[in-house]
């Protein structure tokens, strides 16, 4: 399945670029989220243990950057992660292109390719569009806020989004805790990890069919 | 994990276990119980196939747990037949072919006689309403109506 | 026909009470699930979530910690006995359990083995696989395709995806009538994967008896007999021996042809019991079971249909990719890998047709099995009753006009149709008729107009099939080599009492009250005297099982072949008794009498009585007999369907507000259990019409894998069938019957189909694919522009 | 299908499953008829360290007309309110609902509460609610609150409740006279959930026009929608065919559903229009107009 995204975030290019390509700091805002080892240059291992009320998954995989072209900051990445009870696996390849609209904006296009293989994807297929959507417009949101935050208030144009909470890695996993209220937040930032909010939109769609 | 004594009244007798938190009530009467009329086709609430009275209105047993049933009081198909006469229900469906397979009998003659308690005189359409949380592959239902209508004109 | 018997005694033409209903009445049935023997240990399977993935690493560690847990057993472990690839009853091969690759989602990959069935479902949960994912082929056209990547890499000389192409009829012949037609029609019809989902799943408790070397299955098999010769064919190099196998078929909650394979759970079972010394029992729970157990249809057909100006068919061409997944594990005669499939000429005398079939392998769960149908007739009428409808339209005749010009007539049987099989006997068009009379065809045609005028859509459709059952004549028909005859063995004991033992299994189709009723016919012994007993190998004569509708033309004949040569004996010992020579004896049902002399005759009690106590010198004792019945012919059971439907403008909903059925399946021996069958039959050929499919996603993922999305229709959805007969015996059949279990499911799908079409013809629809779900019919509405 | 293990408890109070709730915190799930939950538990995709069972606390079971509303007790069975007169004789819109949640069976285990606190737009109530106005009332720690329901659903699966919070009745104001109100659903077959569905509330000015009026919808979207543009619209005027065409239109604007097996977004979103009209035609028959 694919879905072509877009957002503008004030900020530079280059802010956006580094955030972007970082897999430690994308991680690092990711609760429940750990980089587990670097197989090589543009390899990463990790874990995440995503908890959506009563459902907690937990997915081992890696994350490759199969093109970094800075010139064209056209970031190319691949990922793939898999239940660790054996549930399914989900595998994404994303391609980001950012486009600068002068020094202090900068236009994302995301162009996703996901396949979503097992349990999940046996269910309600259909809601992975969905809830992307839901998830992709609460991405955006927290992204810009956080890149919009360590831009100087008078430099980003008077941005009205509120700072994000800082990344806390270390902190134990409660990513999405759907009844508690605090779904919006957690999203923003899990979602800031394309690789890993897929597995997200997995586990909402396992939700969506087992309240059925 | 936690265990739980339980005391559940099984067609009229008290019948008491320990019992894990997670044991299904279907398990409960199946295996614990040794009581195998009841049975499972599906897991996930849609066949009945495992339905049981709990307090005299149908249930599906393997979507409750053995603990909620505690104190309560449970009729399987066994607990039908009383002092060696068949209730009209299951004469009905012996009568009017109303199984083929005998899988989902058992809960499909408790639907029908809590039905039967409630509406002495159901019509064609509220018999199938009232059927339609129980699943039968082989009969076409067709049969199951009539073996209902039998046993209502029977119970007059 | 009147019958013969008395109610008393219970022969054919009674409705008598089903003997198995008491037990089932007062939840006394003993369903596998039900067997519970000491230190008995629980299977539970790990499966793949990938549809196609390489397997790198399983690990068992922390499965085998789980409390209860006791072994794990994969691939590697089934293959140290050689045990981890089994034969399919195609002759392909199927995996037991992977040692490289997984190749459909719900593969099974290991089975945990455990004290307690919650043990087993945690120890399953904690076995760890890693997978490495590869390129998956849902679409068996991409299948064919060259390049496209070929799955079975098991099979050394194996480059490409096709199964088997198999054809049938005069292609040249063919060709040409096409070629001088005046009217040609042309159609794709898909029939989806669809699932017989009997209530209950299927399961087995395995027991090997380290002392005996003994191994007793029970199991959920309509094939008992032939499942023991599989397993000694797949285990005998591990020492299990044909003799020291038996396999019990306790009650089954419905089959349909979902129990007729062997799947490997129940040798993955087997495996464990043999090698932990204790009994296994493995239940799989309803996504198993819609998931990776054999699935039925899955017919992509191209079909066409050439004829004159004036509607007579001249011809008939169909091509079809039949998608069997991953193996080709359906359950055909050796020599017919589609089945019956060229039925597909139906009740019309077709002078030329052609068909052809090509089998292909994707990354779906194996089968290919029958959907309460005698092998791919579904499909077949589909074909044919869909094309009967669209040839209609194209020449504006009513469907019904149109059919009653097409049908064999009753003075040619034995007719040979164009794709070479011999029907026994027919009057298609008296089925017909007696259908538009009951339902009122003309009345509803103008009531149709009617409608029309003001918006409203409503359709009338009908289906005139024929079906072809009773497999098979031993010189066509085979299993893996072995012949499908059936058998059956009958006692009669000293006081006049009988045990019969037949090589089928019922699954709900009433076998212990029919089977009673056949012996009753012949010996006069009354039904309720007739204990009769199927699905113990140790016990039953050798038999194939019960399957595409063959119980009553095949065992049910050897029943009554079997009744028969008792009777013959009988005849010796009564002529012994009566002191007169046999000829002068005649027989009616119980007794028989000195010609001339009535009140000189002897009952079939004093007779067996006799044949204990009293037997002629030179005689053996006893009074019993077997009979191994080898069919002389297909049996072809017909029917005329009618359904008429109302479509909801706004929503697409078709609601079936009557459907009549006429069907005749020769002579009757139980009119009840004839009609229950009918009744079920219609509402399993109703339901893949407008709500039953199994569908795939682009990665292999299974849609509709549970009873939420798979679609069983309740007692709201199913329309109160009405139900008729016409009775046209078949000539070469004992009991002059057909069989009946399947007629409605290969029967009611067009009808529906073509009530709907029929609803939306003028506005120029010609065809929609099964299932017709409101949203289908809504697309229409919508372009149309007749929406709500 | 075999649940993992958990803790199981049955408080025989609220204030009792309130301190359970508040001291096990995110690792406790409130079970009430358990239709949703158990199955959940039984495919293990959902694990859970304690089961809350508040089905042993007495007095969450009732129907019940007091001073101008009616209140539901939480634990209330659907099935009672099928067979409630004063739900049969004054509420039709909550009888078209509760006959077509889930099966009969399944009736006689789920919950009204349940229904709502699940915050899952497939579910029924949901949009009868919307429609009625009616509003939640919530114990927790701090005590008892009030949600109106069109403050309740907060996203998929998301609701205004808190780990620690008991939804414990729903209170629906009566309907004054000349009010009517119904429920459409579109299912593929008994025990599916919604294709699409439609309450309409609807009470009548004297003059014949429509002087109130409220519209749910369920399945339309990541939550239960309530058709607030449809209802500006209606307001004021006379109910004739023309005009509730129009509110259905506006109703399937409001919509945001997802494609599956019951059907693509178009398809969905139009049944979303088509029940929406007959939901208000029959409401408004019922409030005695035409």
């Amino acid at each position: 399945m694919q879905i072509e995204k877009r957002f503008v975030v004030r900020a530079g290019p280059e802010a956006v670029w580094r955030f972007l390509t970082d897999p430690v700091k994308v991680a690092g805002c990711l609760p429940g989220a750990a980089i587990t080892g670097q197989t090589d240059d543009r390899t990463w291992t990790g874990t995440i243990t995503v908890k959506v009320g009563p459902v907690a998954t937990s997915y081992r995989g890696q994350v490759r950057f199969e093109r970094l072209d800075p010139a064209s900051r056209t970031a190319e990445i691949a990922a793939s992660g898999q239940d660790v009870r054996g549930k399914g696996g989900a595998d994404l390849r994303m391609t980001s292109t950012l486009t600068g609209h002068g020094a202090a904006e900068t236009e994302v296009q995301v162009v996703q390719d996901i396949s979503v293989t097992g349990l999940l994807a046996q269910m309600g297929r259909g809601m992975i569009q969905d809830v992307g959507d839901q998830l992709f417009e609460r991405f955006t949101g927290a992204m810009r806020a956080q890149l919009e935050a360590a831009v100087p208030a008078a430099a980003a144009g008077g941005a009205a989004t509120a700072p994000a909470p800082p990344g806390r890695s270390s902190e134990p996993i409660q990513a999405l805790s759907f009844g508690a209220g605090v779904a919006g937040r957690a999203l923003g930032r899990t979602a800031r990890r394309p690789a890993f909010w897929i597995v997200v939109l997995l586990v909402l769609i396992v939700l969506w069919w087992l309240l059925h | 994990m936690s265990m739980h004594k339980i005391t559940v009244t099984v067609n009229g007798a008290p019948r008491s276990a320990e019992v894990e938190s997670r044991l299904l009530l279907v398990h409960f009467i199946r295996e614990t119980l040794g009581m195998t009329g009841t049975h499972i086709g599906c897991d996930t609430s849609h066949c009945g196939a495992c339905t049981v009275l709990l307090d005299g209105e149908p249930v599906k047993s393997c979507t409750m747990l053995a603990v909620q049933a505690d104190g309560r009081q449970v009729m399987t198909v066994e607990g039908l037949e009383k002092d060696a006469k068949l209730d009209p229900i299951q004469e009905g469906f012996m009568q009017e072919h109303g199984l083929q397979c005998g899988f989902c009998t058992p809960g499909m003659m408790l639907t029908s006689y809590a039905l039967l308690k409630r509406n002495q005189q159901p019509s064609e359409d509220e018999i199938r309403h009232a059927i339609s949380g129980n699943l039968c592959r082989c009969t076409g239902y067709v049969n199951i109506v009539k073996a209902v209508q039998y046993a209502a004109a029977k119970q007059q | 026909m009147a019958p013969k018997t008395t109610a008393e005694v219970g022969g054919m033409g009674h409705s008598i009470k089903r003997k198995e209903d008491p037990r089932f009445i007062r939840g006394q049935g003993h369903y596998v699930d039900d067997v519970v023997l000491p230190n008995m240990l629980y299977l539970d399977i790990v499966r793949s979530p990938f549809a196609h993935a390489k397997i790198k690493e399983i690990r068992t560690e922390k499965a085998l910690k789980v409390p209860g847990v006791l072994a794990v057993i994969t691939g590697e472990t089934l293959k140290q006995y050689n045990l981890h690839w089994m034969p399919t009853l195609m002759s392909d091969t199927q995996m037991v359990l992977p040692v490289e690759k997984v190749m459909y989602q719900a593969q099974e990959v290991a089975g945990v083995i455990a004290t307690s069935r919650y043990a087993a479902a945690d120890g399953v949960e904690a076995v760890e696989v890693d997978y490495e994912p590869l390129p998956v082929v849902v679409d068996p056209f991409k299948a064919l395709e060259p390049g496209a990547p070929v799955l079975r890499t098991d099979k050394k000389d194996k480059k490409d995806n096709r199964i088997f192409h198999w054809e049938v009829g005069d292609r040249a012949a063919t060709d040409k009538a096409f070629a001088e037609a005046d009217v040609k029609v042309q159609q794709d019809i898909y029939i989806p994967r669809i699932h017989v989902a009997s209530i209950e799943t299927c399961g087995c408790v395995a027991d090997f008896d380290r002392v005996r070397g003994k191994l007793t299955v029970y199991m959920t098999t309509q094939a008992p007999h032939a499942i023991r010769t599989v397993v000694a064919l797949v285990a005998g190099h591990v020492g299990l021996s044909e003799e020291k196998i038996r396999i019990i078929s306790p009650d089954i909650g419905g089959g349909f042809g979902g129990k007729v394979p062997v799947y490997p759970g129940y040798v993955i079972a087997i495996a464990a019991s043999v090698v932990t010394g204790h009994p296994v029992k493995w239940i799989e729970d309803r996504m198993e079971n819609l998931q990776a157990d054999s699935f039925a249809r899955d017919y992509h057909m191209k079909a066409e249909v050439a004829a004159k100006k004036d509607g007579t068919m001249t011809a008939m061409r169909i091509k079809t990719v039949a998608d069997h997944g991953y193996t080709d594990a359906a359950a055909n005669p050796s020599k017919f890998p589609a089945g019956m499939f060229s039925i597909c000429t139906g009740s019309y005398g077709f002078k030329h047709a052609f068909a052809e079939v090509d089998g292909v392998y994707t990354n779906k769960p194996p089968g290919g099995i029958a959907y309460r149908c005698s092998f791919r007739v579904t499909e077949a009428v589909h074909a044919v009753e869909r094309m009967a409808d669209v040839l209609a339209q194209e020449l504006k005749m009513d469907p019904a006009e149109l059919r009653m010009k097409n049908f064999i007539p009753p003075g040619q049987f034995p007719y040979r149709s164009a794709l070479g099989w011999e029907y026994d006997s027919g009057n298609y068009a008296g089925a017909l008729k007696k259908a538009m009379e009951i339902i009122g065809y003309d009345a509803l045609r103008k009531e149709q107009a009617e409608k029309r005028k003001k918006g409203e859509l409503m359709g009338i459709g009908i289906s005139s099939f024929t079906e072809i059952v009773g497999a098979g004549p031993s010189k066509h028909f085979d299993i893996l080599g072995i012949k499908m005859f059936d058998s059956c063995e009958i006692r009669v004991h000293p006081t006049g009492k009988a045990i019969a033992r037949f090589g089928t299994k019922s699954q709900g189709q009433g076998h212990e009250t029919t089977y009673a009723q056949i012996v009753a016919e012949e010996l006069g012994i009354p039904a309720a005297h007739v204990e009769v007993e199927e699905g113990d190998t140790d016990t039953a004569p050798y038999g194939l099982g019960t399957y595409a509708s063959r119980s009553t033309p095949v065992a049910g004949a050897a029943g009554a072949m079997a009744a028969r040569k008792i009777r013959d004996k009988a005849k010796k010992i009564a002529a012994h008794l009566l002191e007169v020579s046999e000829e002068d004896l005649v027989w009616e049902p119980g007794r028989f009498s000195v010609k001339g002399a009535p009140q000189k005759s002897k009952t079939i009690q004093e007779i067996a009585f006799a044949a204990y106590t009293n037997h002629p010198q030179g005689m053996e004792a006893g009074l019993e007999a077997v009979s191994y019945y080898d069919p002389p012919n297909l049996t072809f059971p017909f029917g005329s369907y009618i359904c008429v439907v109302d479509i909801d403008r706004g929503t697409g909903m078709v609601k079936i507000r009557r459907f009549v059925a006429v069907d005749d399946c020769g002579n009757i021996i139980n009119p009840m259990i004839v009609d229950g069958q009918i009744h079920g039959g219609l509402t399993m050929g109703m339901a893949p019409a407008l709500l039953e499919e199994i569908s795939y996603d682009e990665n292999g993922n299974i849609q509709g894998g549970s009873f939420m999305d798979y679609l069983l229709p309740t007692a709201v959805e199913t329309p109160q069938w009405e139900t008729a007969k016409t009775v046209t015996p078949s000539p070469h059949h004992p009991l002059g019957a057909k069989g009946v279990g399947e007629s409605a499911t290969v029967g009611a799908p067009p009808a529906v189909a073509n009530a709907v079409v029929d609803a939306l013809s003028h506005l120029g629809v010609r065809h929609i694919d099964i299932p017709i779900t409101p949203e289908k019919v809504w697309k229409i509405l919508k372009e149309k522009g007749v929406a709500e | 299908m075999i649940p993992a293990t958990f803790d199981y408890h049955a408080p025989g109070s609220l204030a009792d499953a309130v301190t359970l709730l508040d001291k096990l915190g995110d690792d406790a799930k409130i079970l009430a008829g358990g239709m949703s939950l158990l199955p959940m538990l039984k495919i293990r995709l959902a694990q859970v360290g304690h089961l809350v069972d508040i089905g042993r606390i007495p007095g969450l079971d009732y129907i019940k007309e007091e001073g101008g509303t009616l209140r539901i007790g939480a634990a209330t069975k659907e099935s009672a309110l099928e067979r409630s007169d004063l739900i049969r004789s004054k509420y039709p819109i909550l009888l078209d609902t509760a006959l077509v949640i889930a099966d009969p069976v399944v009736r006689n285990r789920a919950t009204a509460g349940g229904n709502l606190a699940h915050g899952d737009p497939a579910n029924d109530h949901p949009a009868t609610m919307l429609a009625l106005g009616a509003s939640v009332v919530v114990r927790g720690p701090k005590g008892e609150r009030t949600i109106p329901v069109d403050q309740f659903f907060k996203g998929l699966f998301t609701t205004a409740l808190a780990a620690n919070e008991i939804l414990t009745e729903i209170r629906i104001p009566t309907p004054p006279a000349k009010s009517g109100g119904a429920y459409v659903k579109l299912e593929r077959k008994v025990g599916d959930f919604a294709t699409a569905g439609a309450a309409a509330q609807v009470t009548l000015a004297a003059n014949g026009t429509i002087e109130k009026v409220g519209i749910g919808l369920t399945n339309a979207g990541p939550t239960p929608i309530k058709a607030a543009e449809a209802e500006k619209f209606l307001a004021g005027k006379k109910p004739d065919d023309a005009t509730l065409q129009e509110a259905g239109r506006l109703a399937a604007k409001a919509t945001n559903p997802s494609v599956d097996r019951r059907g693509s977004v178009e398809y969905k979103r139009d049944m979303a229009r088509v029940l929406t009209v007959r939901a208000l035609k029959a409401a408004v028959r019922r409030a005695g107009g035409q």
